[in-house]
C-alpha cells in the first residue's frame, strides 16, 4: 500500500505506526475502474456548509461505512465485515477483518460487540426501554455468541428479515461500541474515584449520563470517540467550525493501494441556512446539496463560471414532493366519516391540476404522481403512479356529491351535512415556500369544487402534536421517505404502523406501543395492510416479500390514503469544479443512499493541477 | 418720536406732544373677531397649513388611505389572480408612443422561453405586440365591499394582454395589484398597534409619572418584566397557543394586538420620567388647585409638554408596526397567505434569488418608505402647529 | 455731571413681533441714553415695551421678535481710546461680539427670576459660570467669590444656597439668586428689569444699596426698569417714561417728580397709593373699568344674598391652626447625612372673617407662599388645621376629598407668585381664563368664551390677546391672566400671592379697584400676600407680620401703621422708600441689614432658643404680637 | 440615597422571582418539550429517534416531574450560579454560550457607539438648524433606514459586499479563523465583517435616535433659561451641551435600561440572518429546539439585565433631574 502524504510526517516521526500496520489484513478494495471512476490522489479539504450542530450526523451519513451496506443497486454487501452468513434470517454470523483497528489505533474485536451487548443493551439504566427494536424479532432477544474474536452470531428464533437492512441503514443500528475507550466510563470496569472526578469535570448527573454523551457514534460531538469511518471529528462542541481528519486506520483502499479517503479534511461550517445558497453561490461550498433548494438553481447556475463549480441536478428520492394526508383518525366525527370515505380521497385527487403545478413550480421537471414507489424501484408498477392522479374536475365533483357534501352556501361552497362550511384548514410543518406555493395552487383547483382550504403553517412539533391528538383533518408533508426500496426492505410505511403516519397516527400508535396507546385500526383496509406487514416480517423468501409489497402497494394507490402531488422532484448538487468521481445524476435520497453516502464520498477527489 | 438727548450734555426734559388716548383700544371687526377668538384648534390648523411639506405629506397619506375602500377598483388585478403563463415578469414600462406616434397609454407585450439550462423564464419585449391600457373597463370579477359583485377596474389590460407594471411574482400574480391590497392591513396594522400601545403607556406612564409613590412602584415593576422578556419567545409561545382555526384576519387582528402590547413599555418610562419633572411646575398645581382631575392635568397640562417627544416616537413606530409582521413571518408567526400585505410580500422577498435576479420583488418598499417618510413630515407639522413658540 | 460720556445710546429703535396675523410693533421709536456711572429708570404702562428693549439691548430678542430700525450704541468704557461704539443691533446673534458683551459688560436681571433659572443645576454653579466666563479668577477661589456675592444678595445661609436648586427658593431667594448672577461679573452697564418685585422692603433697600455701592465703587451705570416710583426716586438720575412703545416724558428725576407735564405721568403719580388714605378711598386709575365690571359680577350676585343671610357675620370663613410646615433638608453627596430640615411655616394661627381682606406681609422667604399653598391644600401640613366655612358649615380642609373637595375648589382660588410658571406654556389664554370654567360646568361654550372676554376686559387686557400663548405676553399682562383666571370661577376666598407685584401703578390701580368692588359688592375674601406695604395699607383690613415663619404680630391696618409694636414691624416700615425726593430712604442709617435676623430685635422678641417660650400677646383691639409670655405688656407697646 | 438604593435592591428580589416564573411559564407554554421536538426533527427526515435514549435523557432532565417541582429545581440551580443544562449541547449552559458572549458584547457595542456617534450629532444638528436643508435630508437619510426591512437591508448589504469587496457571506470572520485563536489576521477579518451588522442593526436605531434627539431638543431650546445662560455670554455650544440637553437627555436616561440586555441579546433576528456567531442566534434555536434551560437561562439573565439597567437609569434620572431627586420622584 503506498502511504498517504497526509500521514507521512507522523509515520516518519513514529507517532503513527506505517500504512501496513494501520491497514486490516484485508482491507476493503474498491475498484474504481469497474466501478466507472477514477482512481485519484490524497488531498484537499471539502468543506459542507451546515445548519446547526444537529447537523454533524451529516458526516456518518455521507461516510456510509457500515457493517454493511448498500451498494448502488441496493444490493447488501460487507463493508466493516469482512463477511456475513445468514441462515433463513434466523441466524446470523459476522466475520470482522483481522487487524481492523479504531481510528485510535486499538483493535476492533468481538469484545466491541460484547460490550454493547451486555453493558449497554441489556443495562436498564443506559437502554431503559430495552435493546433496539432491530434486535427483537417478534418480541423476543437473540442469542449472541463470540466465536472468537473476529467472529460474532446472533441467533433468533423466528425470522428477522430487518435485521441486516437496519444495520446498513443510513441510520443504522450500531450494536458495536469502542469498549476500550468507554470502559472507562462504566462502574463495571472504572475506577471509582476516577469516574466520580471525570462525572463532576463534566458537570453530569452520573455515570450513566456521561457514559451517554460520551458514547454518541451517530451524531460525532466527542472528538475522543474512537470511530472506524472516514473522517474523525477533531473539534469539541460547542463550535461554528467543525473539522475532521481522515481516519489513519480506515478499512477501505483503492486498487492501486491508496488508503481512502482521498480527501484529507472537511471542514463544516454551521450558520443559518437560509444563507447557504448564497454561500455556495460564492464559491463557499466544495459539494454541497443540504439546504440548497430547486429555486435557487438558477441563481446557483449564474455564478457557476465566476466561481468554479458545477451545479448537477439529481433527483430526490421521497415517494412524492408534497402529499396531502387526510386523517382516518381526525377527532370531528363527521369529518372523520368522510376522510374514511375513499371517494373523497379519489375525488381530491382528481380535482389537482398536477400538470400546471409541476409547470409554474418546477418547470415541468417533476413527474405528476401519486404517492408511491419511484420508477427506479424494481417494485415501480405505472399504474400505482397514474392512480387517480388525471386532472378529472367534473369527476371529482360527482364523487364529492355522492360521499354527502351536495349542499352548498350562498357563495357555492359546499357544506358539511350538520350545516358548517367544508373548509379545510391544511396544517404543514415550517414555512416553507414551495408548500405554500403548491397549496396556494391547489385551493384555487379545490375552490373549483366548491372547497375552499386554509394554509396553516407551524413548527414541526407542535404541527405534530395536533396531528397525533386528532385535532388536525388534513396535513401536508412529504410522500414514502424510501421510494426506491427493493423488496429486502421493510414495507412499514405503507401500513398503520406508526404514529409519524400523519394519515393514520392514533392507529400507528396502537401498533407501535402494542395496543397500550392509540386507536385499534377499524376499517378493512388498512387492517389488510397491517395484516400484510406482518406475513413480511415473518416471510422467508425474497419472491415472497416481493408479492407482499406489491399487493400493498395496489391497495395504497387505490384507497389514496395519501394524496401526492409529484414527485421525482429535482435536487441540485453543487460541485467544485476540480472535485472528482460525483455522479452526474442520480438519486438524493436518505433512505436508502445517506444522500451521498451510496457514491462513497471516500473516493471523491480534488484533481489540481498545479499540485 | 422723540429725538435722542445729546450725548454727555445735560437732559432736556422732555415732553412727547403726540396726540394720547387712553382708551385706544379698538373695537374688533368681525373677521377680527374671528381672528382672535379662534380656538386653540383652529389656531394650530393656521399654522399647521403654512407648514408646506407636512401638508402635502398628509395629502399623500390620505391619498393612500384613501386606496383602502377601492382596492378592488383600483387594482389592475385581483389580489389572488395568477397569471402562469408570466411568472416572475419583469415590469413592463408603460409607453405613450410608438415609433413617434402617440397612441396613448400602453404597453408592449412580452415573449417568453423557458431557458431549461437555467431554469429561467426570459422574457424579451415584442415591439409589435402593442397592448393598449383600457380603462374603466371590465376585468376581474369581486365583491366590492364584500356585497356588490362587480368587475370594473380603474384600468384593465387590453385583451388577451397583460399589464404587470411592477412585474409579477412567483405565481405570476401582479405585484402592483398586490400592493393597492397590501395597504389596506399595513396602513391600517401599524395604526391600531400604536393606538394601543400609546394609550398603554401614555396612561400607564403617566399615572405612574404623576401619581409617583406605589402606583409608580409597581407600574414600574410590571414594565420591568415585561420589558425583560424578550419579545421573540413570548411571540413563540404565543404562536404556539394562537389557535389555529383562527382566520387569518384574526391572526392579523392578534398580531397587532400583541405588537401593540409589547410595544408601550419604553413609552411608558419616557413619559413617567419626564412627567415626574413637569408634575413640579406650577401650572400643574395651579390646574389641581382649579379642581381639575387626573385625566384633565395629564392630558391638558402634563403631555402636551411632552408632545414631541410622542410625535416623534408615534413616527417611528408606525414604520416598525408596519414592518414587525416580517419580523413575526420569520419566526412563523406572521400574516399567511391568503391575506395580503406589504411585509408578506417583502417577506416572500427575503431571498438572495431575488436581490439578484428579481429585484422587482422588493418595490413594496417603496411605499413603506413612503409611508414612513410622510408620517415623519407630518408629525413634524403637528409638532410645530402645537408649539406655541413658533 | 455734564462731563459723562454716555454708556448707552439708544436711538430710533422699533421692534416689531411676527405674529400669527401680520405684524405687531412693540417699540416705536424709542431714543434714551445712559450715562456712564448713573441710573436711568425706565417707567411705564405694563405691557409697553420696556422688556423687549432690554431684551434688544442684549441681543436677546425672541425669535419672533426683529428690530426693525434704530440703533443700540454701546461705548464700553474700558475699550481703547477712539474706538467706535457699537451698535448692538447689527451684531450676529450670538456672535462673539455680543457674547463678549453679555454677562461681561452688560450685565441683566430678568423680570421673571422665577422661571429664569436652570432646574436642574444649582444655582451656585450657575453663577459661577458667569464669574467664571468674564472674570480672571484663580482656580478654588470661584466658590468663595460666590458665596460672598450671595451673601451680599442677602442670602442668610450662602454656604448652603449655593447647592440648592432653584425650586427649592422662594420668589424672593429666587430673585436675589438672578442679582447675584447679574452682578457677579462688575458689569459695565447693569439692566434690571424689576429686579425687586419679589423682595420685601428691607432686603429691597440692602439689595438696593449694593447696586449703589457697585456703582460708586465701579462707576457702574444702571439701567432700572421698575414700576415702583418709591424706587425710582431713590436711585434714578434720570427717568424715562415709555408708554405703549412711545417715549411720553423724559428728564431727570427732578423734572419727573416735580414738574409732571405729561397727562400720562400725571395720571400714574395719581394712580399711586399712600399711607395716609381715607377709609373707602379710591385709587384714580388711567383707565377706570368699573363699567367692565358689571358683567363679572352680576353672575354670582343672586347666589349670594341667600348666602350671606343665612351665614353668621361673625363666623370666620377661614381659621388657621397651629400650621406647620418644613422642607426635608439635603444631603452632602450621595450617602451623606440629612441636613437639618428648614422650617418654613411654624405654629401659625389666624382667622380671616367673610368679606374681609387680610394682608400677609414679611420677610421674603419667611413663608408666606408656604402658608397659601397649605391653606389650599397644594402641599401637605405637617401639623395644624384649616378650616373652612362658607356658612354651609366648617370644614376641615386638611381632610377633604370626593365631590366636597371639587366643591371646595371652586370656592377658594389662588392666585400664583410666579406668573410664568402658573400658566401652562401650551395653552392660548383663552384656554387657560376658561379652564376652571370647564372643569366645573359652567354654562355653554359661547358663554364661556363671552365670560372669559370679560374678565379680560376687567383686569385691563385687550381681547385680542386671547389667542396667543402665555410666553408671548409682558410681566404684568400675565400677572393679569393669573387673577382673570382666579376670578373666572367667582370663588369666594382668593390667596393673592403678590397678585400686583409687576404692575404699573395705574394698572395697579385699577386691578386693586377691581379687587376691592368685587370684596363689596360680592363679599369676596382674600388672603393678600404683598410685599408693597402702601398696597396691603390700601386693600387690606387687618395685616400679620411673618417672620421667619411665624406671626411676628398681627393688626388691623390703621393700628399697625400708627403703632408697630414688634422691632421686625418697625424696620419694615422704615425700609419703604417713597416716590418723593424729599424723603430719601437712608440706605446707610437704617438697620437694614438683618432687619428679619431676631438678634438684632428688641429683647423681648427673643426666643433665646426655645420657640415655645413666646407666646401671642393681645394688645387690645385686635393687635396682637409675639413676645415673650413673661414680658409685661406696657413695654410692648412702648 | 443610600436607603433608596437598598430599597430598590430589596425589591429586585420579587421582581426577579417573578420574571423567573413568567419566563418559565412562557417557555413551557408551547405544548411539547425539547425530546418530542427532537424526535420530530429527526423524523422529519425519516430518521428514528433512539426511544430509549429519549427516554433515559427525559428520566435524566426531570421531565418525569411536575413542572412546579422542575421551576423550583431551575431557580434553586440559578440561586447557585447553576445555569443548568443544555440538552441539545450536551453541555452546561455556562459553557454553550461560552465565546459567543464576546462577540456579541463587540457587535453590539460597537452598534450602540456607532448609533450614539451618528445620532447625536446629527440629532443636535438638525435640532438646531431646523428646517435647513441638511436638516431634511440627514432626516430623510435616516428615515429610510427605519423603513427598510432589516433583513431586505441584510441581504442586500451582503450581496453586495461579497459583489463588489469579496467578502464571505455572513458571519462574523472568514471560516479559517472560527477556531483559531487570536492572531492579527483574526482581528482583521473580524473588523472587515462586523461592520455589516452594525450598519444594519444600527441603521434603524440610528433613525430613531436622531429624530427622538431633535425632538426633545426642540423642545427645550426655548425654554427661558436657555435666554439666562445666553445672557452669560456662554458661547451657543456650551450653552447646548450643559443646558436643553441635558434636560432633553431625560427620555434617552429612562431607557437605558433596554441597553444592557440588548448589548447581550445582539438583535436576535439580524443575527440570524446574517449567521452571526453571537447569541442571538443560539437563544432563538434553543428557543425553537424548546432546549428550555439553554433558553431559561438566558433569558433569566437577560431579564436581570433588564431589571439591573432600569435601575441604572432611575438612578441617572434622580442625578440628571434634581427635581426627580429631591421631590421624591423616583421612589
Ligand atoms: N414673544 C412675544 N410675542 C408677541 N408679543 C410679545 C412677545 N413678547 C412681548 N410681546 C408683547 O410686546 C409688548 C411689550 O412687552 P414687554 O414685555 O416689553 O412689556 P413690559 O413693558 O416689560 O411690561 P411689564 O411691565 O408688564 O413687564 C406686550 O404687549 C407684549 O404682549
Ligand atoms: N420645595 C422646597 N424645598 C425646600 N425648601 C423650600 C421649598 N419650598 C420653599 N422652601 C423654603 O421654605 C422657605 C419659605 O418659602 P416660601 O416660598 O413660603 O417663602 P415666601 O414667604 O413666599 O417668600 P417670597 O416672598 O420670597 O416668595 C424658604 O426658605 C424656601 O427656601
Ligand atoms: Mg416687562
Ligand atoms: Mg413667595
Amino acid at each position: 500500500a503506498i502511504e498517504t502524504p497526509f500521514f507521512a510526517e507522523r509515520v516518519a516521526t513514529g507517532k503513527l505506526p506505517a500504512i501496513d500496520q494501520r491497514l486490516p489484513e484485508q482491507p476493503r478494495v474498491l475498484d474504481m475502474q469497474s466501478m466507472g471512476r477514477i482512481p485519484g490522489k490524497p488531498g484537499g479539504t471539502w468543506r459542507m456548509l451546515m445548519g446547526d450542530q444537529r447537523d454533524l450526523r451529516m458526516v456518518t451519513l455521507y461516510s456510509y461505512a457500515r457493517l454493511v451496506v448498500f451498494d448502488e443497486k441496493l444490493q447488501l454487501v460487507p463493508d466493516i465485515l469482512e463477511s456475513f452468513e445468514d441462515q433463513d434470517d434466523k441466524v446470523f454470523t459476522f466475520h470482522l477483518r483481522k487487524g481492523h483497528k479504531w481510528s485510535d489505533g486499538q483493535p476492533f474485536t468481538a469484545e466491541d460487540f460484547r460490550y454493547y451487548w451486555e453493558d449497554v443493551a441489556l443495562n436498564p439504566k443506559l437502554s431503559p426501554t430495552g435493546p433496539n427494536v432491530a434486535l427483537l424479532a417478534n418480541g423476543q432477544k437473540p442469542k449472541f455468541e463470540i466465536i472468537d474474536p473476529e467472529t460474532i452470531r446472533f441467533t433468533w428464533d423466528t425470522p428477522n428479515p430487518a435485521f441486516l437492512p437496519s444495520l446498513a441503514a443510513s441510520q443504522p443500528v450500531y450494536i458495536f461500541m469502542p469498549a476500550h475507550y468507554l470502559k472507562q466510563f462504566n462502574p463495571r470496569y472504572a475506577g471509582k474515584d476516577d469516574l466520580a472526578k471525570k462525572i463532576k469535570d463534566a458537570h453530569v448527573k452520573d455515570w450513566s449520563a456521561l457514559h451517554e454523551r460520551m458514547s454518541r457514534q451517530y451524531r460525532p460531538e466527542n472528538p475522543e470517540l474512537p470511530t472506524l469511518e472516514p473522517w474523525r471529528n477533531t473539534t469539541p462542541p460547542p463550535a461554528d467550525f467543525f473539522v475532521f481528519e481522515r481516519n489513519p486506520f480506515y478499512h477501505r483502499v483503492d486498487e492501486n493501494g491508496r488508503q481512502l479517503p482521498y480527501i484529507d479534511k472537511i471542514a463544516m461550517m454551521l450558520g443559518t441556512t437560509n444563507l447557504i445558497p448564497a454561500k455556495v453561490a460564492s464559491g463557499e461550498a466544495d459539494l454541497q446539496a443540504r439546504y440548497i433548494n430547486f429555486e435557487d438553481y438558477t441563481f446557483l447556475k449564474h455564478a457557476e463560471q465566476a466561481n468554479n463549480y458545477q451545479v448537477e441536478l439529481w433527483q430526490q428520492g421521497y415517494g412524492a414532493r408534497a402529499a396531502l394526508m387526510p386523517n382516518l383518525n381526525a377527532a370531528d366525527p363527521i369529518w372523520r366519516k368522510i376522510l374514511r370515505d375513499v371517494r373523497f380521497r379519489r375525488a381530491l385527487s382528481l380535482g389537482i391540476n398536477r400538470r400546471d403545478i409541476n409547470r409554474v413550480l418546477f418547470f415541468g421537471l417533476a413527474r405528476e404522481s401519486g404517492n408511491t414507489v419511484l420508477p427506479e424501484s424494481p417494485l415501480y408498477k405505472q399504474s400505482y403512479a397514474d392512480a387517480y392522479t388525471n386532472y378529472d374536475p367534473a369527476e371529482a365533483n360527482r364523487l364529492l356529491d355522492l360521499v354527502g357534501l351536495d349542499k352548498r352556501d350562498g357563495e357555492g361552497f359546499r357544506l358539511l351535512p350538520d350545516g358548517r362550511r367544508a373548509d379545510i384548514v391544511i396544517e404543514t410543518a415550517e414555512n416553507d415556500t414551495v408548500d405554500t406555493d403548491i397549496l396556494e395552487l391547489v385551493g384555487d383547483d379545490f375552490a373549483k369544487l366548491g372547497i375552499r382550504i386554509f394554509n396553516h403553517p407551524s413548527q414541526r412539533d407542535a404541527f405534530r402534536q395536533r396531528i397525533f391528538s386528532g385535532q388536525v383533518i388534513m396535513s401536508m408533508a412529504e410522500g414514502l421517505d424510501n421510494a426506491v426500496p427493493t423488496e429486502k426492505f421493510e414495507p412499514d410505511a405503507l401500513a398503520p404502523s406508526a404514529e409519524s403516519q400523519f394519515q393514520w397516527s392514533r392507529w400507528g400508535l396502537y401498533f407501535e406501543s402494542g395496543g397500550s396507546q392509540g386507536e385499534a385500526v377499524d376499517m378493512p383496509e388498512p387492517q389488510h395492510l397491517l395484516d400484510l406487514l406482518h406475513d413480511w416480517r415473518h416471510s422467508t423468501s425474497d419472491a415472497q416479500r416481493k408479492t407482499i409489497w406489491d399487493e400493498m402497494l395496489s391497495i395504497n394507490a387505490d384507497q389514496v390514503y395519501t394524496i401526492g402531488i409529484v414527485n421525482g422532484t429535482q435536487q441540485p448538487v453543487v460541485v467544485d469544479g476540480n472535485m472528482r468521481n460525483v455522479p452526474k445524476s442520480a438519486l438524493f435520497s436518505f433512505e436508502p443512499g445517506s444522500f451521498f453516502g451510496i457514491y462513497m464520498p471516500d473516493t471523491f477527489w480534488y484533481d489540481v493541477k498545479s499540485e | 418720536m422723540n429725538a435722542l438727548p445729546p450725548s454727555s450734555g445735560k437732559l432736556v426734559h422732555y415732553v412727547s406732544d403726540a396726540p394720547f388716548d387712553v382708551q385706544s383700544v379698538k373695537r374688533l371687526t368681525p373677521e377680527q373677531e374671528r381672528v382672535y377668538l379662534a380656538s386653540q384648534w383652529r389656531l394650530m390648523w393656521w399654522k399647521f397649513k403654512r407648514h408646506r411639506l407636512a401638508v402635502v405629506a398628509s395629502l399623500v397619506l390620505l391619498v393612500l388611505y384613501g386606496t383602502i375602500p377601492f382596492s378592488e377598483f383600483l387594482a389592475p388585478y385581483n389580489g389572488s389572480t395568477r397569471n402562469t403563463d408570466f411568472i416572475r415578469s419583469p415590469p413592463q414600462k408603460m409607453h405613450l408612443f410608438h415609433d413617434g406616434q402617440f397612441v396613448g397609454p400602453f404597453v408592449y407585450g412580452k415573449d417568453y422561453r423557458l431557458n431549461m439550462t437555467d431554469l429561467k423564464r426570459d422574457y424579451t419585449v415584442n415591439h409589435a405586440n402593442l397592448q393598449r391600457i383600457r380603462f374603466f373597463c371590465h376585468g376581474d370579477p369581486y365583491q366590492f365591499w364584500g356585497l356588490v359583485p362587480a368587475d370594473v377596474h380603474l384600468m384593465c389590460p387590453a385583451d388577451g394582454g397583460t399589464l404587470f407594471l411592477l412585474g409579477s411574482d412567483r405565481l405570476g400574480r401582479d405585484v402592483l395589484s398586490r400592493m393597492v391590497y397590501g395597504a389596506r392591513i399595513s396602513l391600517t396594522v401599524g395604526l391600531i398597534g400604536i393606538s394601543i400601545s400609546f394609550l398603554l403607556g401614555i396612561t400607564i406612564g403617566g399615572l405612574a409619572g404623576y401619581y409617583g409613590g406605589w402606583f409608580d412602584l409597581l407600574s414600574q415593576r410590571a414594565i420591568e418584566i415585561v420589558h425583560s422578556i424578550p419579545h421573540i419567545p413570548l411571540w413563540l409561545a404565543l404562536a404556539a397557543v394562537m389557535p389555529v382555526t383562527w382566520s387569518p384576519m384574526l391572526v392579523y387582528f392578534g398580531i397587532t394586538v400583541i405588537l401593540g402590547l409589547m410595544d408601550w413599555t419604553g413609552l411608558a418610562r419616557a413619559v413617567r420620567a419626564k412627567l415626574l419633572s413637569l408634575r413640579e411646575e406650577d401650572y400643574v398645581l395651579a390646574a389641581r388647585l382649579m379642581g381639575a382631575g387626573t385625566p384633565r392635568v395629564l392630558f391638558r397640562h402634563l403631555l402636551p409638554g411632552f408632545i414631541s417627544h410622542l410625535i416623534a416616537s408615534a413616527t417611528i413606530t408606525i414604520p416598525s408596526m408596519i414592518l414587525g409582521e416580517t419580523a413575526l413571518s420569520f419566526l412563523g408567526l406572521g400574516l399567511r397567505p391568503p391575506v395580503i400585505s406589504w411585509g408578506v410580500m417583502l417577506n416572500e422577498a427575503q431571498n438572495m434569488n431575488v436581490v439578484a435576479l428579481y429585484p422587482w420583488l422588493m418595490l413594496p418598499v417603496v411605499p413603506v418608505i413612503l409611508v414612513i417618510l410622510t408620517f415623519n413630515f407630518l408629525g413634524d407639522g403637528l409638532r410645530d402647529a402645537a408649539d406655541p413658540y413658533n | 455731571m455734564s462731563e459723562t460720556p454716555d454708556i448707552l445710546r439708544v436711538n430710533q429703535l422699533r421692534i416689531s413681533f411676527q405674529l400669527q396675523r401680520g405684524a405687531l410693533d412693540v417699540v416705536r421709536g424709542v431714543s434714551f441714553r445712559v450715562p456712564l456711572g448713573k441710573t436711568v429708570a425706565l417707567v411705564g404702562e405694563s405691557g409697553s415695551g420696556k422688556t423687549v428693549i432690554s431684551q434688544a439691548i442684549m441681543g436677546l430678542l425672541p425669535k419672533a421678535g426683529s428690530i426693525s430700525g434704530g440703533q443700540i450704541l454701546f461705548d464700553d468704557p474700558l475699550k481703547v481710546d477712539g474706538g467706535e461704539p457699537v451698535d448692538i443691533a447689527r451684531l450676529p446673534r450670538d456672535g462673539r461680539e455680543i457674547r463678549h458683551l453679555r454677562g461681561g459688560r452688560i450685565g441683566m436681571i430678568f423680570q421673571e427670576p422665577m422661571s429664569s433659572l436652570s432646574p436642574v443645576h444649582t444655582i451656585g454653579n450657575q453663577i459661577e459660570e458667569a464669574l467664571r466666563l468674564h472674570r480672571p479668577i484663580k482656580a478654588g477661589e470661584g466658590r468663595s467669590i460666590t458665596e460672598a456675592m450671595l451673601e451680599m444678595v442677602g442670602f442668610k445661609n450662602p454656604h448652603r444656597a449655593y447647592r440648592q436648586y432653584a425650586f427649592e427658593l422662594s420668589g424672593g431667594l429666587r430673585q436675589r439668586a438672578m442679582l447675584a448672577m447679574a452682578l457677579i461679573c462688575h458689569p459695565a452697564l447693569l439692566i434690571a428689569d424689576e429686579p425687586t418685585t419679589a423682595l420685601d422692603v428691607t432686603i429691597q433697600a440692602q439689595v438696593l444699596n449694593l447696586m449703589r455701592s457697585l456703582q460708586s465703587d465701579l462707576g457702574m451705570s444702571i439701567l432700572l426698569i421698575t414700576h415702583d416710583l418709591g424706587v425710582v426716586a431713590n436711585m434714578a438720575d434720570e427717568v424715562v417714561v415709555i408708554y405703549h412703545g412711545e417715549i411720553m416724558e423724559a428728564g431727570s428725576a427732578n423734572d419727573i417728580f416735580r414738574h409732571p407735564q405729561h397727562p400720562y405721568l400725571k395720571a400714574l403719580l395719581a394712580a399711586l397709593p399712600h399711607f395716609d388714605m381715607k377709609p373707602g378711598e379710591r385709587l384714580t386709575a388711567l383707565r377706570d373699568t368699573s363699567g367692565d365690571l358689571a358683567p363679572v359680577m352680576t353672575s354670582r350676585r343672586q347666589t349670594l344674598a341667600e348666602q350671606t343671610s343665612t351665614a353668621q357675620p361673625s363666623t370666620p370663613i377661614l381659621a388657621v391652626n397651629n400650621l406647620r410646615k418644613t422642607y426635608p433638608g439635603k444631603r452632602s453627596g450621595i450617602l451623606g447625612k440629612r441636613a437639618e430640615r428648614v422650617v418654613a411655616v411654624s405654629d401659625v394661627s389666624f382667622e380671616i372673617k367673610r368679606g374681609e381682606c387680610l394682608g400677609l406681609v414679611g420677610e421674603s422667604g419667611s413663608g408666606k407662599t408656604s402658608i397659601g399653598k397649605l391653606i389650599m391644600r397644594a402641599i401637605k401640613a405637617d401639623s395644624g388645621s384649616v378650616v373652612f366655612n362658607n356658612g354651609s358649615g366648617p370644614v376641615d380642609v386638611l381632610a377633604l376629598h370626593g365631590p366636597a373637595g371639587r366643591r371646595f375648589r371652586t370656592a377658594i382660588q389662588m392666585i400664583f407668585q410666579d406668573p410664568v410658571s402658573s400658566l401652562s406654556p401650551r395653552m392660548t389664554v383663552l384656554n387657560i381664563i376658561r379652564e376652571p370654567l370647564e372643569i366645573h360646568n359652567q354654562g355653554s361654550p359661547s358663554e364661556q368664551t363671552a365670560r372669559v372676554a370679560d374678565l379680560m376686559s376687567a383686569v385691563g387686557l385687550d381681547r385680542r390677546f386671547l389667542n396667543r400663548y402665555p410666553h408671548s405676553f409682558s410681566g404684568g399682562q400675565r400677572q393679569r391672566i393669573g387673577i382673570a383666571r382666579a376670578l373666572a370661577l367667582d370663588p369666594e376666598l382668593i390667596i393673592c400671592d403678590e397678585p400686583v407685584s409687576a404692575l404699573d401703578v395705574s394698572v395697579q390701580a385699577q386691578v386693586l379697584n377691581l379687587l376691592k368692588d368685587l370684596q363689596r359688592e360680592l363679599g369676596l375674601t382674600y388672603l393678600f400676600i404683598s410685599h408693597n406695604l402702601a398696597v396691603v395699607d390700601y386693600i387690606a383690613q387687618r395685616i400679620a407680620v411673618l417672620a421667619n415663619g411665624r406671626i411676628v404680630e398681627i393688626a388691623p391696618r390703621g393700628v399697625l401703621f400708627r403703632s408697630p409694636a414688634h422691632s421686625y414691624t418697625q424696620a419694615l416700615l422704615k425700609a419703604v422708600p417713597f416716590p418723593d425726593l424729599d424723603h430719601p430712604l437712608d440706605f446707610t442709617s437704617v438697620a437694614l441689614r438683618g432687619a428679619s435676623n431676631p438678634k438684632n430685635w428688641a429683647p423681648q422678641f427673643q426666643d433665646e432658643g426655645d420657640p415655645a417660650s413666646l407666646t401671642p400677646i393681645d394688645l387690645g383691639q385686635g393687635h396682637i404680637v409675639l413676645a415673650r409670655a413673661t414680658i409685661d405688656r406696657k413695654e410692648l407697646v412702648a | 440615597m443610600l436607603r433608596y438604593l437598598i430599597r430598590r435592591f430589596m425589591i429586585m428580589i420579587p421582581t426577579l422571582f417573578f420574571t423567573s416564573a413568567i419566563i418559565f411559564t412562557v417557555i413551557n407554554l408551547s405544548p411539547t418539550d425539547y425530546f418530542s421536538n427532537y424526535v420530530a426533527e429527526l423524523q422529519a427526515q425519516g430518521e428514528k429517534a433512539d426511544m430509549s435514549r429519549v427516554e433515559f435523557l427525559k428520566r435524566e432532565y426531570g421531565f418525569d416531574k411536575p413542572p412546579v417541582e422542575r421551576y423550583f429545581l431551575w431557580v434553586g440551580g440559578l440561586l447557585h450560579g447553576d445555569y443548568g443544562y443544555s440538552f441539545e449541547y450536551q453541555l452546561p449552559v455556562k459553557d454553550v454560550v461560552g465565546d459567543r458572549l464576546y462577540l456579541t458584547i463587540l457587535v453590539s457595542f460597537s452598534t450602540i457607539l456607532f448609533t450614539w456617534l451618528i445620532a447625536f450629532p446629527i440629532g443636535i444638528y438638525s435640532a438646531t438648524h431646523q428646517y435647513s436643508w441638511a436638516d431634511y435630508g440627514l432626516t430623510t437619510l435616516g428615515l429610510l433606514g427605519l423603513a427598510i426591512p432589516h433583513f431586505l437591508l441584510a441581504l442586500l448589504f451582503m450581496y453586495f459586499a461579497n459583489v463588489w469587496f469579496g467578502l464571505s457571506i455572513g458571519g462574523l470572520m472568514d471560516p479559517q479563523y472560527l477556531n483559531a485563536s487570536m492572531s492579527w489576521g483574526k482581528v482583521r477579518s473580524v473588523l472587515a465583517h462586523v461592520w455589516i451588522p452594525v450598519l444594519i442593526i444600527g441603521t434603524a436605531g440610528t433613525g430613531a435616535m436622531i429624530r427622538t434627539v431633535r425632538a426633545n431638543l426642540l423642545e427645550e431650546l426655548q425654554k427661558q433659561y436657555v435666554t439666562t445662560a445666553r445672557a452669560k455670554g456662554l458661547h451657543p455650544f456650551r450653552i447646548l451641551i450643559k443646558y436643553p440637553l441635558r434636560l432633553a437627555m431625560n427620555f434617552f436616561i429612562s431607557d437605558i435600561g433596554s441597553i444592557l440586555p440588548s448589548v447581550v441579546s445582539g438583535a436576535e433576528l439580524v443575527a440570524i440572518v446574517l449567521s452571526l456567531q453571537t447569541t442571538g442566534p443560539l437563544l432563538i434555536h434553543a428557543l425553537q429546539t424548546q432546549d428550555m434551560y439553554l433558553a431559561g437561562s438566558f433569558l433569566m439573565f437577560l431579564a436581570t439585565l433588564t431589571i439591573v439597567g432600569v435601575l441604572i437609569s432611575d438612578i441617572a434620572l434622580a442625578f440628571l433631574d434634581p427635581r426627580i431627586r429631591l421631590q421624591g420622584g423616583a421612589r
